[in-house]
């Protein structure tokens, strides 16, 4: 039932605001309303029902195993919720002036300094609202530097096909066009293509590493090479930092500009879609070209240390604003405050045990007869099962087996990407899951297999536990319904 | 180890069935001297009693003062049930809706958000949300810019009376497609659009005019007028609106005779708190022709195969997941936590709530003119009908009232001479932007009134 | 799966506590523990994601209709909690010095002083834990003021048979024998029976006033007359004072002492079995003997009105005190903020609102061939439905309706109680639902009634949508297990 | 109307099913003398905001002092997870689980949590709470001289070294019963409960003695010996347990040869804020053989119809809606909600994390004693083994230092020659109880240090 049939007219929650308000008469009529909206009309009990109740249809990571590959869906500490959420934060005006703002910036200097730690780069720019931003405004950095330097006939960017869409989506968005770089069966990058495809119209090329095949790029100090030497800059997609944390980093491969997904790797929560954050971090000379605001240490005349934002005048060459204010300062709190939590030696720990689930899972995938992508490399924190053979055979997809899965109480990993591998599912547990949980899910799957084997049909029809089955989606994008309306309905 | 659960055992266990002998090995692959030893700003950990302590600080340090400051981010009362729902862990730690069987909270909720914008802005569709009310805009220019056939010229009119961050933010994101932001100055009297400084572009090639309501002063713009105008002239018209004003006035889709085709902005007072100015939400919705070519997720309505009731991701490919460098945007995560806020938001509020509170907001800050305006030193700058927002003109420096009235704990306003994000308004010298929501009562009034009489002596 | 299930010994959510501590040396190794007691080892990640999910397990007012009679689920006000919790109250300790406690003290002042407004009492002392509490609080004030009139010879209390048990439970405690008092068919006590139970041995009458049967006793003033006359005091069991907030007052009705459930009436939550309150309130000549502590106002001489707690000096003749502090401080401020939201006009409004819902249900379920306990007067808040037909000519019980009410969505309401009617459903709607959920709950009857008629063993084995079916409550209480152990399970 | 979603239409229809034409008619039966106009007391009521704003207010007042004050209330660290958990709407607006098929969620929770504390206390069976550790004092001894049968003479020793507010109230709750408590003296030099004062009454009928570890002065009891002494002597034994210290102590059920017969204590330490003495919870854990007799509602677990795993409210017999006059106790609703955030904060600190927070607990104490000790006019009472509490004695009355400090946002300790709830201890005149939990780091501790030296000068 939609919030919509529980409203009444006339029936109000009036606790929640004033009351007895008259019309002002010092407004136009022209420029009034004359019908109000069409809201709903309840009382705070029924929405608050309607919404606890609503609530319970999801899978989250607070109630299911949800190794949703590129995802990271790791725990997220109640903590980094309870300390954002303080009245002090979630009252500060964004533009309040410095003296009132000192707590807060402090936060924020600190954070970016332990990203340029993690990462190995000289700057980092909290701003971006999520990691698509971060890459555009990396992108838009890398065409800002060439710009600066008078090289203005760098009019592509170079994209695996392993790549995340929203690379070449944000490459067309900076004005360049894309090229593809294809991917080898071992899962690195296709150098040879590489070397044909780089050149003086190269501007940069965007690596995610591990990649999304779930393997780390070997040749990454070659590719640096390659792109460098050719006047370009290199680009890391951190979707994937999670795997390596705290014991490699991507400054050091030789990356220029790099964006952090902070809900990823820095485990603030997904929200059911976002939000999230995609500071990005530069190397040295991309620091001139950071998106604004950033904070700065400053000494202040009588109280010792402080901080101040810096603004365009401070960095005239910077590629500008991405949000009104600062980004989504309530994530970068939860980062913050997850790194304090963490410390040098849980960020190691990260790396090596979201690294261990996975290849745990895939030895024992592996074993039980299931067939792994790339199946004689260790696995990053992630991996890939191809499902092309019970494709064939059984006719049961990786849709299907993904389905099956919620049944068992276990969310489905990424299906259908990368694009390159069939039948795929992509399965990234993160550290945050115990053995047990990882051994459950492997047994899912093996019980999934015989299901297959037994009765493929009975898969198709999949899940059946759920408050609906499968949806028919073609009819939801051929007959749009979009939004209620009390005349529709 | 933190949020890391495994035992000594269960890690010897692990690496047996992998069959080595550390968790080194599996690092095996990486260039050894890529390998770090440790890290060096990122200090030790502290366990939850010792980041309380730090947070907690950090928190008190900035003191909680009483806001008259606005310019985009405005402090509104939120029901205690907002937040107490919205961060249950079923909406908090899910994601993106891609299995949607296993997401219908998610998805009936998105549906229902979109279902309300489109009745709060009167306009046929809404997505599930873009980043910000700023980066909306630039998103309703690109789409704008997609969608105008009859428009080839990618130049846009853009009134200095818009949020002069949302100009930026906009130029930032769009000028590396060839698009052309170009300025519309505003009367020095009213703080309006004159109707004269656009019909200057009557008959040129223009593909868009964005038109703020209220602008970024607060005062009304004549949107009927300008939407007839831009109409005619095969202009697209961007409306840039406060959410929580349309419960009060004219909501886009019905600006001038045929309606605004793009309405956006963002939604923040709709339940997000100014939390240093995020997370927010950017809000989109547009007419229904111009559906596909909107950017961002979108839910819809369908069955399933026993005909209940369902609700999937729709329209994906608009998508860069599927349209990769074709797609309508590179948007991907979205903003969908305070999109779930802003739902229970609205719920809880209704049609009346939203108005009381509008209401509420305007009379306050009518009171505050008058008490502000009847002191010595301070000048009302635009004496035009408005909302929730006013330009006044101190006696003094605007930044040094500003910090006096701040070390008070009472943020009086906006510096609109300030340079940030760049020299904004330079003939608005010595003015000020003031606020007052439901929140500013008329104690608090009295309290900025008397600070601000006293510095400005 | 119990949460020892998940536990691995060595595993640890070490972000919660310190860690690397020894072992002190300053305790003599005899008063030390030896091994570790057997609690559950979970990382932070398990222990949300059990309880969560368990949470999932329960019926609630915040996910469904609760219509229990007796317990008036309402709604809880979601604000309530929240300011209830801010830091400032959460972090007061109990015996903060009274200048670090006066905004405390503030609420909790006014709280004694409104539930006097409402009650009709002159005094109110809000320590009691629980209505039993209370209870037992206002019948030892009846004996301590019989003490002090040196009229010792008072050992019974009168309760009416169709009191809760806490009635008699409470009387025994206080070291008085019980008398029952039949009630009459009309709801009403049997004043005859009543004329010839009273007499000197009466120390008081404990009477709940509109009674468990959901009807008013119309004969109140007679029988304080009779009980008085005859040198007893009257008691209230303020269970049911929703059903006249605001409309008339236990004092006006001749009551002596009351106790208020404040999370019945004043809507502090029920919390899965508490904690609760039972505010206890008194007229003039009780006042002497009222349980510590009480906020007095007082003058203090610098700053202006103030708060002070009354003890032992101040009241020499008082009951004592039944708890370490003050009883459970956090629910008084979360009735304190719900009387403040719902001000005088909103309390008529519960009273008024409660009883209308209450008789609309009762007209319909009348109307749909339900037989009422007691069919010709207007119920209170609350009524009764007895189905002592279908169990006599269908072979289903209360029990089996209540279970089958489950499976609808709805909460069952409270099931055999009052004792003297046989198979009973005593449902209490309470205020705050609305009409539409009135006529879901009375459709479910119908629709249970008639698959009773058509079927009666499928209401014998409901319900069937629930995490468990019906359960056996006799293996449990046989084979008792009331502790998980390791070596056990 | 607040939290009344009846509609003007709805109203009419409803009355009209009734029959009646005013929603006044329903009170027809009432005297209408009896009907009142309105209430003097209560004002209007306000809204959201309204009550915000002065709640808000009313807890600035108090302000948030650092507590060195403990004397059955502590100030711990409380995991963030645990109260969000607990306030989730399933949990918090839950009844007692009456219908077990749809509160499994608070029957299994229950369950876990009788397991625990039957766990920590090393006893074998746990209620599901009780009002407070005041009156589960009073339930254990009501329980007392129910259960055992070789007494007859309904006394009971309780020393002096118990919390005094707890034998207060154990009074008020069970004089009625005919029920004797002996005082018992605790050694001046020690602070302990001298074996010599109790073997005074070996070979007397006694019902049970109550022996409190760690005692009300934080000084640890011999409790090994009291226990074997009771029991030789047919005295049950009542131990009265900070259950956060038994992590580190000897448990109750460890005592001497046999352990003790009844545990109880308050369960605050274990997840309840201080918040001005509650809600907290008291628990109460017993022998087997006993729990016939034990007050309070118990969770068991059984089997359903197809052997699936389910919980009960199980023993019911025992309660008053079964037994009416006849029942244990008269307690029905209980503190369920603060056990649901009790059980959740001992999962999540386990028993290492439980440890390790008594170990800081302690070793804050002792570096407190060492920094108080060395102020001038500072003096230790008692110099014995003892767990986060300690008696120091001032140069100078304890109510004026405890007033000046708490001037400071500091709250010095218990005074404990105060008239709270009766004068406690005329012999420890000028004496503060003071405590330190694992919170008070060292900064904390100099800042105390500092202040009370001041004070004293
Ligand atoms: C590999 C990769 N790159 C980029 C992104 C985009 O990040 P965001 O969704 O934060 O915009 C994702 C997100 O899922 C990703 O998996
Ligand atoms: C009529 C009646 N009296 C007394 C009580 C006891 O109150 P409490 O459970 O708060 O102790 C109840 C509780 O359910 C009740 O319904």
């Amino acid at each position: 039932m939609l919030i919509f049939e529980h409203s009444a007219k006339g029936r109000q929650t009036k606790i929640q605001a004033a009351t007895g308000n008259k019309m002002p008469t010092d407004i136009p009529v022209e420029l009034l309303r004359e019908e109000a909206p069409g809201l709903p009309e309840v009382s705070e009990m029924q929405a608050v029902r309607h919404y606890t109740s609503l609530s319970q249809k999801n899978f989250s990571i607070d109630t299911h195993f949800y190794p949703l590959g590129s995802c990271t869906m790791k725990h997220n500490p109640r903590v980094c919720n309870s300390l954002a959420m303080l009245p002090g934060f979630l009252s500060r005006h964004p533009l309040a002036p410095d003296q009132n703002s000192q707590g807060f910036m402090a936060c924020m200097y600190e954070l970016q300094e332990m990203l340029c730690d993690v990462t190995g780069m000289a700057g980092f720019s909290l701003t971006p609202m999520a990691g698509a931003q971060g890459e555009f405004a990396g992108v838009a950095m890398i065409r800002a530097y060439h710009d600066a330097n008078g090289d203005t006939e760098r009019k592509e960017i170079l994209v695996p096909d392993a790549a995340h869409g929203t690379n070449p989506a944000t490459a067309t968005m900076c004005g360049f066009t894309v090229k593809e770089i294809p991917t080898l069966p071992s899962g690195d990058v296709d150098v040879d293509a590489l070397k044909a495809a780089v050149g003086p119209q190269t501007a940069g090329l965007m690596l995610t590493n591990p990649s999304t095949l779930g393997v780390f790029e070997r040749q990454i100090e070659e590719i640096a090479k390659l792109v460098h030497d050719a006047g370009g800059l290199l680009y890391y997609d951190g979707a994937n930092l999670n795997a390596i944390l705290g014991k490699i980093r991507p400054g050091d491969m030789g990356f220029d500009v790099i964006h952090s997904n902070l809900h990823k790797t820095f485990s603030t929560p997904h929200g059911g879609g976002g939000p999230g954050s995609g500071a990005i971090g530069v190397a040295e000379r991309l620091k001139p070209f950071m998106p604004l605001p950033v904070v700065a240490k400053t000494e202040f005349e009588k109280e010792g240390d402080g901080y101040r934002w810096l603004t365009e005048k401070d960095c005239p060459q910077s590629i500008g604003r991405m949000s009104a204010f600062m980004g989504n300062a309530g994530v970068l709190l939860r980062a913050y405050i997850y790194m304090r939590l963490l410390g040098a030696e849980g960020m190691r720990r990260v790396g090596e045990f979201a690294t261990l689930n996975a290849n745990y899972m895939m030895a024992q995938l592996k074993a039980r007869g299931f067939e792994a992508a790339i199946p004689d490399r260790y696995a990053s924190h992630e991996f890939i099962i191809t499902l092309k053979k019970q494709a064939k055979e059984l006719n049961v997809s990786a849709m299907d087996f993904a389905k099956r899965l919620l049944d068992l109480g276990y969310h489905a990993p990424t299906t259908y990407f990368p694009l390159l591998i069939p039948e795929c599912l992509l399965i990234e547990p993160t550290e945050s899951e115990a053995k047990e949980m990882l051994d459950g899910f492997v047994e899912a799957l093996v019980q999934i297999q015989q299901e297959a084997e037994a009765d493929p049909d009975m898969l198709h029809n999949a899940p059946y536990t759920m408050p609906v089955n499968r949806l028919d989606e073609v009819r939801a994008a051929k007959q749009l319904d979009l939004a209620w309306s009390a005349e529709k309905d | 180890m933190p949020f890391v659960p495994h035992t000594e055992d269960e890690i010897k266990e692990m690496l047996s069935v992998i069959g080595i002998d550390s968790i080194d090995n599996l690092f095996d692959e990486i260039p050894s001297h890529l390998k770090i030893q440790g890290l060096e700003k990122v200090p030790a950990g502290l366990n939850e009693m010792g980041v309380n302590r730090l947070m907690q600080n950090r928190a008190a340090e900035d003191g909680q003062a009483i806001c008259f400051m606005g310019a985009g981010a405005y402090d509104h009362h939120i029901p205690a049930a907002v937040w107490q729902i919205t961060t249950r862990g079923e909406y908090y730690t899910a994601y993106t809706p891609y299995q949607a069987e296993a997401s219908q909270g998610t998805l009936q909720l998105t549906y229902e958000y979109q279902s309300m914008m489109a009745a709060l802005t009167a306009m046929d569709v809404s997505n599930a949300s873009l980043y910000d009310g700023a980066s909306a805009v630039a998103e309703a220019v690109l789409m704008a810019v997609r969608s105008n056939r009859k428009s080839k010229s990618r130049k846009i009119l853009v009134p200095r009376s818009l949020n002069p961050v949302y100009t930026t933010v906009t130029n930032t994101i769009v000028k590396h497609q060839n698009i052309e932001l170009i300025d519309v100055a505003f009367d020095g009297v009213t703080g309006k659009t004159p109707m004269s400084a656009l019909e200057g572009f009557t008959g040129e090639d223009i593909t868009a005019v964005v038109i703020s309501q209220p602008n970024f002063f607060g005062t009304l713009e004549d949107v009927g007028k300008i939407t007839n105008w831009a109409h005619e002239n095969n202009i697209f018209v961007i409306a840039v609106v406060n959410p929580l004003s349309l419960a009060l006035l004219k909501p886009p889709g019905q600006w001038g005779e045929t309606g605004a085709d793009i309405a956006v902005g963002d939604g923040q007072p709709l339940g997000a708190p100014m939390s240093s100015g995020g997370p927010y939400y950017g809000f989109m919705c547009c007419k229904k022709t111009l559906v596909r070519q909107m950017p961002g997720r979108i839910v819809g309505r369908t069955v399933d195969q026993q005909g209940r009731e369902g609700f999937v991701l729709t329209l994906q490919a608009r998508e860069q997941h599927i349209r990769r460098s074709k797609a309508t945007s590179n948007i991907c995560t979205n903003q969908g936590l305070v999109v779930t806020a802003s739902t229970i938001h609205m719920s809880l509020l209704g049609p009346e709530g939203l108005k009381q509170t509008a209401i509420s907001c305007h009379q306050n800050t009518q009171l505050m003119v008058e008490k502000l305006t009847a002191i010595d030193g301070v000048d009302l700058v635009f004496d035009q009908p408005r909302f929730h927002e006013v330009v006044l003109r101190l006696s003094k420096p605007a930044a040094d009232i500003i910090n006096t009235l701040a070390d008070q704990n009472i943020l009086a306003g906006y510096d609109l001479s300030n340079d940030y994000p760049a020299q904004d308004y330079p003939e608005l010298e010595n003015c000020i932007l003031v606020c007052a929501t439901e929140l500013r009562v008329a104690e608090d009034i009295e309290l900025f009134a008397a600070a601000l009489a006293e510095a400005l002596k």
